[in-house]
């Protein structure tokens, strides 16, 4: 049987290793896709709990989630790409002009 | 952080490519290569670089007596072999002064524009291909088939036809053949409807072709083009006009111009000459005359000394030959062509700057290149 | 028997394919992995019974999102590797033991929450019945303007990210 | 058992087997089509008027080098034509080629399946099919299919808005997003949805001649620009998998093109009463021939037009078509809640 308590933990799981890959990558896009598989992670639960509680609200927020995944992604590639012509770098240890 | 260091270099390069297009690449017509700088899809510079094709004619035609030089000349525009052979003819001709019979003179106006014709078949069919619409090709090839019927029956040969000689032509024509040409006249005038109905007024095609390489005529000028681009700019040049040879000074016609000098212009023109061709075909057809194809010509072709230039319209513009005779050897002392493709070449990097690559292939074939000129 | 034999291929996956994101080398490769962990996400989603979400998810993630991914990582082109130069000051150690402990917070809430936690009752019943048209009349009725913003949003973020990315307007 | 396990299966093998040789003939018959309109006779020499062509065709291509560019990625460049063929394959899981049959005694329904969001389900392995032609282009590590495959992706996407967009009025229409009901819609107002959202069909059909890259939007494989496109570096059966991809695709389209608004199964005019004697012959035909027929026209348009330029293609498909696709959108909205509500 498997309850709402197996897909959390795979949730917390994927949300581990989104955390891990924006922590350890120095790549920003690597880091972004981490970002992605945490929202993902995020959206596993939703579903999960509104699968359990048989109500459809669950599934409006990961919409929602779906929708905010979608403009970060336009945004954060559009100074990906802005940042990357200035400096030739990916790097985000290199990024480090506003770092006090 | 200052404004001007934002626009150059600095802040923002632009990521320039470089694309070899050519020299084998499927619509360079042969082996052109282009080096092309692009911006994105945009073309920032072309560089044209030529030779892959190069035998040598000039050089070759000097160690060649006059009558064997016309084998080379089919060697040069091959899509209209005949057409050099006239003009090759016709200089030494006019190095030596021999008088042309009127009969002959006929027949070389048809074989010219039967090799307009051809030319243009062929052009209108891969300059269509290369901005997408296959049917046009196959449809102008059924067409320059029938032309290349009537030449195997006139000199035996289907693509470099050796059908000149100094002086005039190596055989009569075969019986009947003026009647076969009239008839071919016929049913070219429905064809070039055909290829008009498919083209001219396509949407797309006016959107691939109008404003598309536009060059006005003082510029047109000022980079020697000749032939259909120069009148697609609006200059009325056209020697068969302005220094009739062949028997065009005895044809009625008109001389095709365009307005704008864009892709479409030249496309326009080079129909309007099928039309021409087919009229000028028609009336020397019908009206040849008789008597003798073979002017006097010396047993042996050996011209005075001196030196002549003489130019006729071949298809592609003005095809020149320079020829020196040194009046005591039977080879030329110097051979020079001035082909049109090479000239009309010129002006295909100042063409495409600021277009697309697409564009790009849509110019080449409209400025009507074959590389075998332009290599010779 | 049949849903946890689903579940835990599903999850392997998820979970093997997540990994393999943040460890591959080659970004185009990573990017190749992450539409695969949102397939497999997307058929997490039809085990929940959430196809509307699922067909969501391959469309918006794996059609949109991730290409423009692919989209940059092919533009930028780089001349040396992305992650050549490291900060000194880096502590990769560190990271890692911070996402061990997010692990075991969010593992200790789901095992202990979950319970003795009943589950609420039942939502207030919907006027349609199916699951397209549920999530459907939610999102026009009563969270319209959440909506509604996050169109905004979305207004906002083409609107930014062509700025941004256009190089002369 | 039968009904759950063996039916399935079985129309499952008769449904892939059928994409594979209706799309192998597929380019047999525009080889014909396209001869036919050139004065030519296409295809004569591998059986009689060349019907086995297809057959050679395949054993040509599997038997022929399979060369892998030495700088290619490797992974990625084997992997690129499946992710082409397979969203392809799969998409005919929910169309309907028929309604429910009783075959021996069984209710056999002439598709698949039918799922709640099928259309939506088309859209979206659809737009998986993309990333099939990015990472050819990517992973050949060559200049020319690399520009091909962005802007094959990025008329993909663009042109994919449009058709989406089509799509949506078409689902007002039926409230449904299953194709099954969406056919019942149609016969229960009596017409195809060709007649009542005509502009709807022409952007659908113009979008969907530039989803299958096919000409005059054949940018991405514009051979006179780009040699050969995204699949320049391709030989052997690899190529081949893009090959079929993209009859399969317009197979696909023209299926979906049916279904919306062509009334699927149902005959010609279901509103007239006298034709109902069309009625005896079977639905799955009256579905084959309006494919067909849709088919047909893509090969068509194909011998007659040249081709568009890049920018004009984009410019057409973001100031013209998807302006005009959202207008018909928010007009079928006003119409059936102000006049069918």
């Amino acid at each position: 049987m498997i309850t709402s308590t197996h897909y959390m933990l795979l949730s917390a799981a994927l949300f581990m290793i989104g955390v891990i890959g924006v922590m350890v990558r120095r790549n920003i896009i690597i880091i972004f896709m981490a970002i992605e598989l945490i929202l993902n992670a995020v959206n596993i639960n939703l579903i999960a709990f509104s699968h359990a509680l048989q109500n459809a609200v669950g599934q409006v927020f990961a919409i929602f989630v779906i929708a905010v995944a979608a403009a970060e992604a336009a945004v954060g590639l559009g100074i990906i790409l802005a940042f990357y012509r200035n400096k030739e770098t990916l790097n985000i240890d290199e990024m480090n002009l506003m770092k006090w | 952080m200052d404004a001007p260091a934002l626009r150059h270099g600095a802040m923002f390069d632009t990521n320039e490519l470089e694309l070899n297009m050519g020299p084998q690449h499927p619509s360079t017509h042969g082996v052109l290569r282009v080096v092309l700088r692009l911006d994105g899809e945009k073309v920032v510079d072309a560089d044209v670089v030529i030779g892959y094709l190069h035998r040598g004619i000039e050089k070759l035609s000097e160690n060649r007596n006059y009558t064997q030089i016309v084998l080379l000349t089919d060697r040069m525009d091959y899509v209209a072999a005949a057409t050099n052979n006239v003009g090759y003819c016709e200089t030494v001709e006019k190095l030596m002064a021999i008088e042309v019979p009127r009969r002959a003179r006929y027949v070389r106006t048809i074989v010219c524009e039967l090799q307009r014709i051809a030319s243009h078949c062929l052009w209108v069919g891969t300059h269509a291909m290369d901005i997408g619409a296959m049917t046009v090709f196959l449809y102008a090839f059924r067409e320059r088939e029938l032309i290349l019927d009537l030449f195997e029956e006139l000199c035996g040969a289907r693509l470099t036809y050796n059908s000149q000689r100094i002086g005039g032509l190596p055989l009569d024509i075969p019986p009947g053949w003026d009647r076969k040409v009239l008839a071919f006249v016929e049913v070219m005038t429905g064809k070039v409807e055909e290829y008009e109905a498919l083209l001219t007024e396509n949407r797309i095609w006016l959107e691939r072709t109008k404003g598309v390489g536009v060059i006005e005529g003082p510029e047109a000028i000022a980079l020697g083009l000749s032939g259909p681009p120069l009148r697609g700019s609006g200059v009325p040049r056209d020697i068969r006009k302005d220094e009739p040879y062949a028997a065009y000074d005895e044809m009625q016609f008109e001389v095709p111009l365009g307005k704008a000098g864009d892709t479409y212009d030249r496309y326009v023109v080079r129909m309007e000459e099928f039309r021409q061709s087919l009229r000028i075909i028609r009336q020397a057809a019908e009206g040849i005359p008789e008597g003798p194809v073979v002017g006097k010509v010396p047993r042996l072709i050996k011209p005075p000394a001196g030196e002549t230039y003489h130019a006729i319209e071949s298809p592609k513009g003005e095809l020149g030959y320079f020829v020196v005779s040194d009046g005591k050897s039977t080879n030329p002392y110097r051979f020079r062509v001035r082909p049109p493709s090479f000239c009309n070449l010129q002006a295909l990097r100042r063409l495409c700057r600021g277009h697309l690559v697409a564009d790009v292939v849509a110019l080449i074939g409209s400025l009507d290149v074959v590389l075998g000129e332009v290599d010779r | 028997m049949g849903e946890a034999i689903a579940f835990y291929t599903l999850a392997a996956f998820i979970l093997g394919f997540a990994v393999l994101v943040i460890a591959t080398k080659d970004t185009v490769h990573s990017v190749l992995f992450l539409v695969l962990d949102f397939l497999f996400v997307a058929a997490l989603y039809v085990l929940l019974e959430a196809p509307f979400l699922a067909v969501i998810q391959v469309l918006v993630y794996a059609g949109g999102i991730v290409v423009l991914y692919l989209f940059v990582v092919m533009l930028v082109n780089l001349k040396r590797p992305p992650e050549a130069h490291q900060d000194p000051r880096r502590r990769t150690w560190l990271g890692f033991g911070l996402s061990a402990a997010i692990l075991a917070e969010l593992a200790a809430i789901a095992l202990y929450s979950s319970a003795g936690a009943a589950p609420a009752g039942p939502a207030a019943a919907l006027p349609v019945a199916g699951n397209t048209e549920q999530v459907g009349w939610l999102l026009y009725t009563r969270y319209l303007i959440p909506f509604e913003i996050a169109s905004m949003l979305l207004l906002v973020a083409m609107i930014g990210a062509i700025v941004l990315a256009k190089r002369e307007l | 058992m039968i009904d759950t396990f063996v039916i399935p299966l079985v129309k499952i093998l008769v449904v892939l087997n059928a994409t594979l040789v209706a799309v192998s003939y597929m380019v047999l018959l525009e080889r014909k089509v396209i001869a036919w309109t050139q004065s030519r006779l296409g295809p004569m020499r591998v059986g009689p008027y060349g019907v086995l062509q297809p057959i050679a065709d395949a054993i040509k291509l599997m038997i022929k080098e399979d060369i892998t560019p030495v700088r290619a990625d490797r992974w990625v460049f084997t992997l690129a034509p499946i992710i082409s063929m397979v969203p392809a394959l799969i998409v005919y899981a929910v169309i309907p080629f028929g309604p429910t049959v009783t075959i021996f005694g069984h209710a056999v329904p002439l598709y698949v399946t039918d799922i709640n969001v099928g259309l939506l389900y088309i859209v979206s392995v659809a737009s998986v099919g993309v990333y099939g032609i990015i990472l050819a282009g990517y992973a050949s590590n060559s200049k020319y299919p690399l520009l091909a495959s962005l802007r094959a992706s990025a008329q993909l996407i663009s042109y994919e808005v449009a058709v989406t967009l089509t799509l949506v009025s078409v689902i007002l229409m039926a409230g449904s997003l299953s194709m099954v009901s969406i056919v019942l819609a149609q016969e229960q107002a009596r017409v195809w949805y060709g007649f009542v959202q005509p502009l709807a069909f022409g952007i659908f059909f113009i979008g969907s001649l530039a989803e299958t890259n096919r000409a005059p939007f054949d940018m991405p494989e514009a051979e006179q620009e780009l040699t050969g496109g995204f699949h320049t570096e391709y030989s052997g059966m690899r190529f081949a998998l893009f090959f079929l991809a993209e009859y399969a695709n317009m197979i696909v389209v023209s299926s979906v093109a049916t279904t919306l608004f062509l009334g699927g199964w149902l005959r010609p005019f279901p509103n007239v009463a006298w034709l109902g004697v069309l009625d005896l012959i079977p639905g799955w035909i009256w579905f084959l021939v309006k494919s067909f027929v849709f088919l047909y026209i893509f090969i068509w348009v194909r011998a007659t037009l040249p081709r568009y330029r890049y920018d004009q293609l984009m410019r057409l498909g973001w100031k013209v078509l998807i302006p005009l696709a959202i207008l018909n959108l928010v007009a079928t909205a006003i119409v059936k809640v102000w006049w069918l509500a």
